[in-house]
């Protein structure tokens, strides 16, 4: 009997109760990643009051139009993938395909300037490790914000990879028309997924690029 | 007794390795963890064998001490983290929480698989880290020792340990959900056994807190790989910054060992009194209680180690706080012991000893929350007696009680009782001369992790030594019973202790489907028959 | 798992707000407002996550109310953790500031025992 | 020390005489609560024993009072022993004023100890009796704990910074000395004695020293030799603060914070200059970070603390 329904899963009852269990669970996921990136956020508020200068020194020297290009960037992402989303809702396949190559094209997009940023501050030394170098007053201590700005954001655009990969499953799935108003709970769960990646940038972003910017 | 099984049990549902290893069944799943973490615990058994031989001599004369380092470290992160921590979330709650609650099997089945197949890579990865030169860390890593000074395979390990914890966190989310969603009509939340209530607090626990572990594993392995210096003072670190963190989630995970094992109390208790159980919900919630407020106590791992003494003083005050929840739930099994019609059997013993164990475990504990106390006995043998009173006398005895209360429904069988209630007798008093003698050591002043000590210390150690090889044959022997029992013990029957709860109105085996039927639930749980009933 | 579907134009204002404030915070960060600079910069992200968290996120429109406790528990644990750790570090100096000098040479060393 | 079955450390200070009541008291309640749960269970086990297979057992009621006194009065208790504990642990962190500094130096695997007048030892610390200690602790490599049972006390002694702990000796004897926080291959090898002497003993001890050098003077040297003393004069055009009355005293850093000027705030303005800059001054100072040892940080310290007690001296008089 419970078999007959398409797409229901042998351990549930009904496919409202499917979807309930996997929207929870991405919810009850993000929880997680929450906690996940929180213990780098709590040491990045401790850090930041002890060493103040060296934060602000770290973070003058970032390209600001690239953190504010991608923060543009990963905003027009997340809108895309609602829209994807939206299109799976109306069941229309050209507009699931379209939103999501939109969005896989824009976290390409993200993650090539953070490529273009993390070079450039290998070329200038300053990345932790034996090679580092700062010039100025916070030579020895601006070391410190780079660690965070590298573990933070390194965290992150492994986020947005993994993110990236599980849109191509999304993509391939529209490309074969598998998405039905009824029936489409993997793009909105995999769309909270990618909504929180970019909640998290949206936070790095004063985090890391804009600390005492006006000095 | 004529069963007509229009289903066949979940062991005849399908031969061979592959209808084993690709199995999405929760209950094989459990099998497989109950296999795995047997393993496991024997490997940290060894090394905690080990360990107890060369404390024999005040001069550590078995092995030498950077082996000696590698033995408890590896004891620590085998025990911790591939056997109490899965124990019994992943192999009886995995078995019996879709059984309770009256679903075919948890929400997610597939990530139920992964997170084994997660649990044996970590496993893999630790392993082989004990292999190729062993990690001399300790089990808690810490900084600037393991992140700088350390010349072992701390890399390595913390990739398994940060690999495992995913494996808790996707077996806790699985839960939580399962619970939400999943429940049988007439399941409300106050219908819902015990042990139901434990393991949702635990899997709170575990997708709250294993991420933090998880940030702070990878932080130490960037670390050591490219010099961060986040905890490294010499460029600007803090090393009690890794403290917090790390205990943020290892505090809470002796919550997760023990609250499943409080669980279990509670099924059995009221089993075997065949009495309803007393105050459901002060018991309910002081499961919630504890993975609250467990929370926030971290910091009394921390007393003397440099942090704030006024956030020590909060982290004290809570931590005697968290007591009173865990006291709480011994004098309700009390008070259900109270005018119960009290039967022996092996699961019996194994809950009555915990319930010693782990009130002087519990009690013990006082001593390490009161901070002028924890000053003397901080990093001593006394703390080492108190977490195993609490995770051998508490969570391992827990873990037996369920396995041989929940055995004939895993497997069909029951195992000769005579021999049951021998090794719990034995478990005990082994436990007792192990560990009871290293309070006093602890108080006396000696040191945890040494490899020697000053020679006045020798009786006690001895004395410790003595009670472990009995120990090690109080868990030997259930090992061959039980085996024994797979083919030739007594068939089981669907309820052979009598019990109320929804696995028990399956049959043993259950099929691969759990239930025949959805069943629906009509009453609360624990409806033992009373005098009143009888008098009616 | 809305049950609702959201029109475009709601998802586009969305979209241009989050636009908006993301120029406004990068652009207010060159104001020196004192110690409101950090303020301004956190109370912006907080309403840039509030608005894809309610829109995008359907936060807004789900009928399954375990959401906001899940989505809450995860900020609250974080806060605890935060709380915890930054009382520490901001209370960690020593209860009794340094003493004026310490007995710093053997005379005034047996002088205090020998006063016993 | 040479019982074959001891059960109780020796009590040797005067914070182990205060603390081993509070550790009677946790005796006294454990042994009530031990007694009546396992008395309980006894009792129970044999008064409800199942006699025959379908006997029936007495109905569960809620008992409010019950529940809620079994609530209360574990908490009231959690409550008293509280208090006290962190009473007592404010005793073990709060030095005498009059207390004598001893500074420790912990590595892998020994303990550097130095006394006020400059004495040096290793993993021996000789003292007077009923004369209060305060030891400055801090590592060279990874964190330590400076354990004396006899005394009940112990604290991590951390790289990177300055713990502290006290005790008054009331015992002579010699007393384990150990390392309680696990540093590696040698962990059970960083362990030394307590020796404490009676004042005449102590007295006969001093004098047998070979007259070592105050750790100030050692210091004055080093603020010369490593060329402190070209920027911190005392004229006024100074590139930097003049140290003089400098120790003790609140400080404005150039984000308008105060600080005290401690131990911890000279050792971070020589090691890590840029951390927390000083009002008033460019932050032009080099880091001294690997180029003077832990004793020697300790040293210019004591070097700057004299130079402040100097300047009270003057202006007192």
């Amino acid at each position: 009997m419970t078999e007959s329904i398409a797409g229901l899963e042998h351990q549930f009852e009904t496919l409202e109760q499917q979807h309930e269990a996997g929207w929870l669970g991405m919810w009850a996921f993000l929880a997680t990643e929450i906690m996940f990136f929180g213990g780098m956020f709590t040491g990045y508020v401790i850090y930041r009051w002890a060493y103040f200068g060296a934060f602000a020194a770290g973070s003058k020297d970032l390209e600001i139009w690239a953190g504010t290009l991608n923060t543009l960037v990963l905003i027009c992402s997340s809108f895309t993938m609602v829209l994807a989303v939206h299109a799976a809702e109306t069941g229309e396949r050209r507009g699931q395909i379209g939103f999501l190559l939109a969005t896989m094209f824009l976290g390409t997009v993200f993650l090539g300037v953070k490529g273009y940023e993390w070079t450039t501050l290998f070329r200038d030394h300053h990345v932790p490790g034996i090679g580092f170098h700062f010039s100025g007053p916070y030579q020895n201590t601006a070391q410190i914000f780079f660690s965070f700005y590298f573990a933070l954001t390194g965290m992150h655009a492994l986020h947005m990879v993994v993110g990236v990969g599980l849109l191509t499953f999304l993509l391939v799935k529209a490309w074969r028309a598998e998405f039905t108003p009824a029936h489409h709970a993997a793009v909105d769960i995999i769309g909270l997924y990618w909504h929180f990646v970019d909640i998290v940038w949206i936070f790095l972003f004063p985090l890391l690029y804009l600390v005492d910017r006006h000095r | 007794m004529s069963m007509v099984q229009t289903a066949p049990s979940y062991l005849e549902d399908g031969h061979g390795l592959a209808s084993w290893l690709l199995t999405r069944d929760h209950k094989r799943i459990a099998l497989l963890y109950l296999v795995s973490i047997i393993g496991f615990f024997f490997l940290g058994a060894i090394f905690a064998g080990l360990i107890r031989v060369n404390l024999l001599s005040p001069q550590g004369d078995l092995v030498r001490p950077q082996t000696y380092n590698t033995f408890f470290t590896m004891h620590g992160l085998i025990m911790i983290f591939f056997f109490l921590i899965p124990s019994i979330p992943a192999v009886l709650g995995n078995f019996v929480l879709p059984l309770m609650i009256g679903a075919r099997d948890l929400a997610f089945p597939k990530i139920n698989l992964l997170s084994w197949y997660i649990f044996i890579v970590g496993g893999l990865f630790t392993i082989s880290a004990g292999l190729f030169g062993g990690v001399d860390t300790g089990w808690t890593f810490y900084t600037p020792f393991s992140s700088i000074y350390s010349n072992s395979n701390v890399v390595l390990t913390v990739i398994g340990i940060f690999i495992v914890g995913f494996s808790s966190i996707l077996t806790g989310l699985n839960f939580i959900i399962t619970t939400h969603t999943m429940r049988a009509s007439g399941m409300t939340w106050f219908r819902l056994p015990l042990f139901i209530w434990a393991l949702y607090a635990t899997s709170l626990i575990m997708v709250l807190g294993t991420p933090v572990l998880a940030t702070t594993l990878v932080l130490v392995a960037l670390e050591r790989v490219f010099h961060l210096g986040i905890f490294d003072p010499s460029r600007g670190g803090d090393p009690i910054y890794f403290q917090h963190l790390f205990w943020f989630y290892s505090h809470p995970a002796v919550y997760i060992m023990i609250l499943p094992s409080l669980g279990v109390m509670s099924e059995t208790i009221t089993c075997f009194a065949r009495r309803r159980i007393f105050g459901y919900n002060a018991i309910a919630f002081s499961s919630l209680g504890i993975a609250v407020i467990g929370f926030l106590v971290w910091g009394h791992h921390m007393f003397v180690s440099g942090q704030s003494v006024y956030v020590g003083m909060m982290f004290s005050l809570l931590s005697f706080l968290v007591a009173i929840p865990s006291a709480i739930k011994v004098f309700n099994w009390m008070a259900t012991l109270y005018g119960g019609t009290i039967a022996f059997d092996t699961p019996m013993l194994y809950s009555l000893g915990f319930i010693g164990l782990f009130t002087v475990g519990g009690l013990t504990g006082l001593y390490l929350a009161a901070m002028g106390v924890d000053i003397h006995v901080h990093d001593t043998y006394f703390v080492v007696a108190h977490f195993h009173y609490i995770m051998v006398g508490g969570a391992v005895m827990g873990f037996m009680a369920g396995l041989h209360y929940w055995w004939p429904k895993i497997t069909g069988r029951l195992y000769p009782e005579v021999w049951g209630r021998l090794a719990a007798i034995i478990t005990f008093l082994g436990f007792n001369l192990t560990f009871f003698p290293q309070f006093i050591l602890g108080y006396l002043g000696m040191p945890r992790r040494y490899h020697m000590y000053p020679p006045e210390f020798q009786a006690l150690n001895v004395l410790s030594s003595a009670g472990a090889s009995i120990l090690g044959i109080g868990y030997l022997l259930p090992v061959i019973y039980l085996l024994w029992s797979l083919r030739r013990g007594q068939v089981a029957g669907p309820n052979p202790w009598r019990a109320t709860g929804l696995e028990w109105q399956t049959p043993s085996p259950p099929p691969t489907a759990n239930f025949e039927a959805p069943p629906v639930v009509r009453e609360e749980p624990y409806s033992y028959p009373t005098w009143e009933a009888q008098i009616d | 798992m809305s049950g609702v579907t959201v029109s475009r134009k709601t998802y586009a204002g969305v979209w241009g707000s989050l636009v908006v404030l993301t120029l406004l915070t990068a652009g207010i960060a060159y104001l020196d407002l004192g110690v409101l600079n950090p303020v301004a910069a956190i109370t912006i992200a907080v309403i840039k996550m509030a608005l894809v968290a309610l829109f995008f996120m359907h936060l807004r429109y789900t009928r399954i109310r375990l959401t906001y406790v899940f989505t809450a528990a995860g900020l609250l644990w974080l806060a605890l953790l935060m709380a915890f750790t930054w009382t520490d570090v901001i209370t960690r100096h020593p209860i009794v500031p340094p003493p004026p000098w310490p007995a710093n040479d053997v005379t005034s060393h047996m002088s205090i025992f020998k006063a016993k | 020390m040479g019982a074959v079955l001891p059960l109780f450390p020796p009590v040797a200070s005067t914070y182990a005489r205060q603390e081993d009541l509070l550790f009677y008291f946790l005796v006294a309640v454990t042994l009530f609560f031990v007694l009546l749960i396992f008395g309980s269970i006894f009792f129970f086990a044999v008064r409800y024993r199942r006699r025959t297979p379908d006997e029936r057992a007495q109905p569960t009621r809620p008992n409010l009072p019950l529940e809620v006194a079994w609530t209360v009065i574990p908490l009231v208790i959690a409550l008293v022993i509280f208090v006290w504990g962190a009473k007592l642990f404010f005793v073990a962190m709060r030095p005498p004023a009059q207390a004598v500094e001893v500074t420790v130096v912990g590595k892998q695997w020994m303990w550097k100890i130095q006394h006020a007048d400059g004495t040096r030892e290793i993993n021996a610390l000789h003292i007077p009796v009923g004369t209060p200690i305060k030891l400055i602790l801090t590592s060279e490599d990874v964190i330590h704990d400076f354990f004396v049972p006899a005394f009940r006390i112990k604290r991590d002694v951390v790289p990177g910074r300055y713990t502290t702990a006290w005790f008054e000796a009331t015992t002579p004897g010699t007393y384990h000395l150990f390392c309680a926080q696990y540093c590696g291959t040698n962990h059970a090898a960083m362990i030394g004695s307590v020796v404490v002497m009676e004042p005449a003993d102590y007295e006969r001890w001093v004098r047998a020293r070979t007259s070592p050098v105050l750790p100030a003077s050692a210091g004055a040297v080093l603020f010369q030799r490593l060329g402190c003393s070209s920027c911190h004069q005392t004229n006024t055009n100074a590139k930097a603060p003049a140290l003089a009355g400098l120790f003790g005293q609140q400080v404005t850093l150039a984000d308008s914070r105060q600080v005290t000027a401690d131990m911890d705030f000279l050792r971070d303005h020589i090691l890590t200059p840029g951390k927390t800059p000083v009002a008033g001054y460019p932050q032009i100072m080099p880091t001294y970070q690997g180029q003077v040892s832990e004793e020697q940080i300790l040293e210019l310290i004591a070097y700057v603390r004299s130079l402040a007690r100097a300047e009270r001296s003057q202006g007192g008089s």
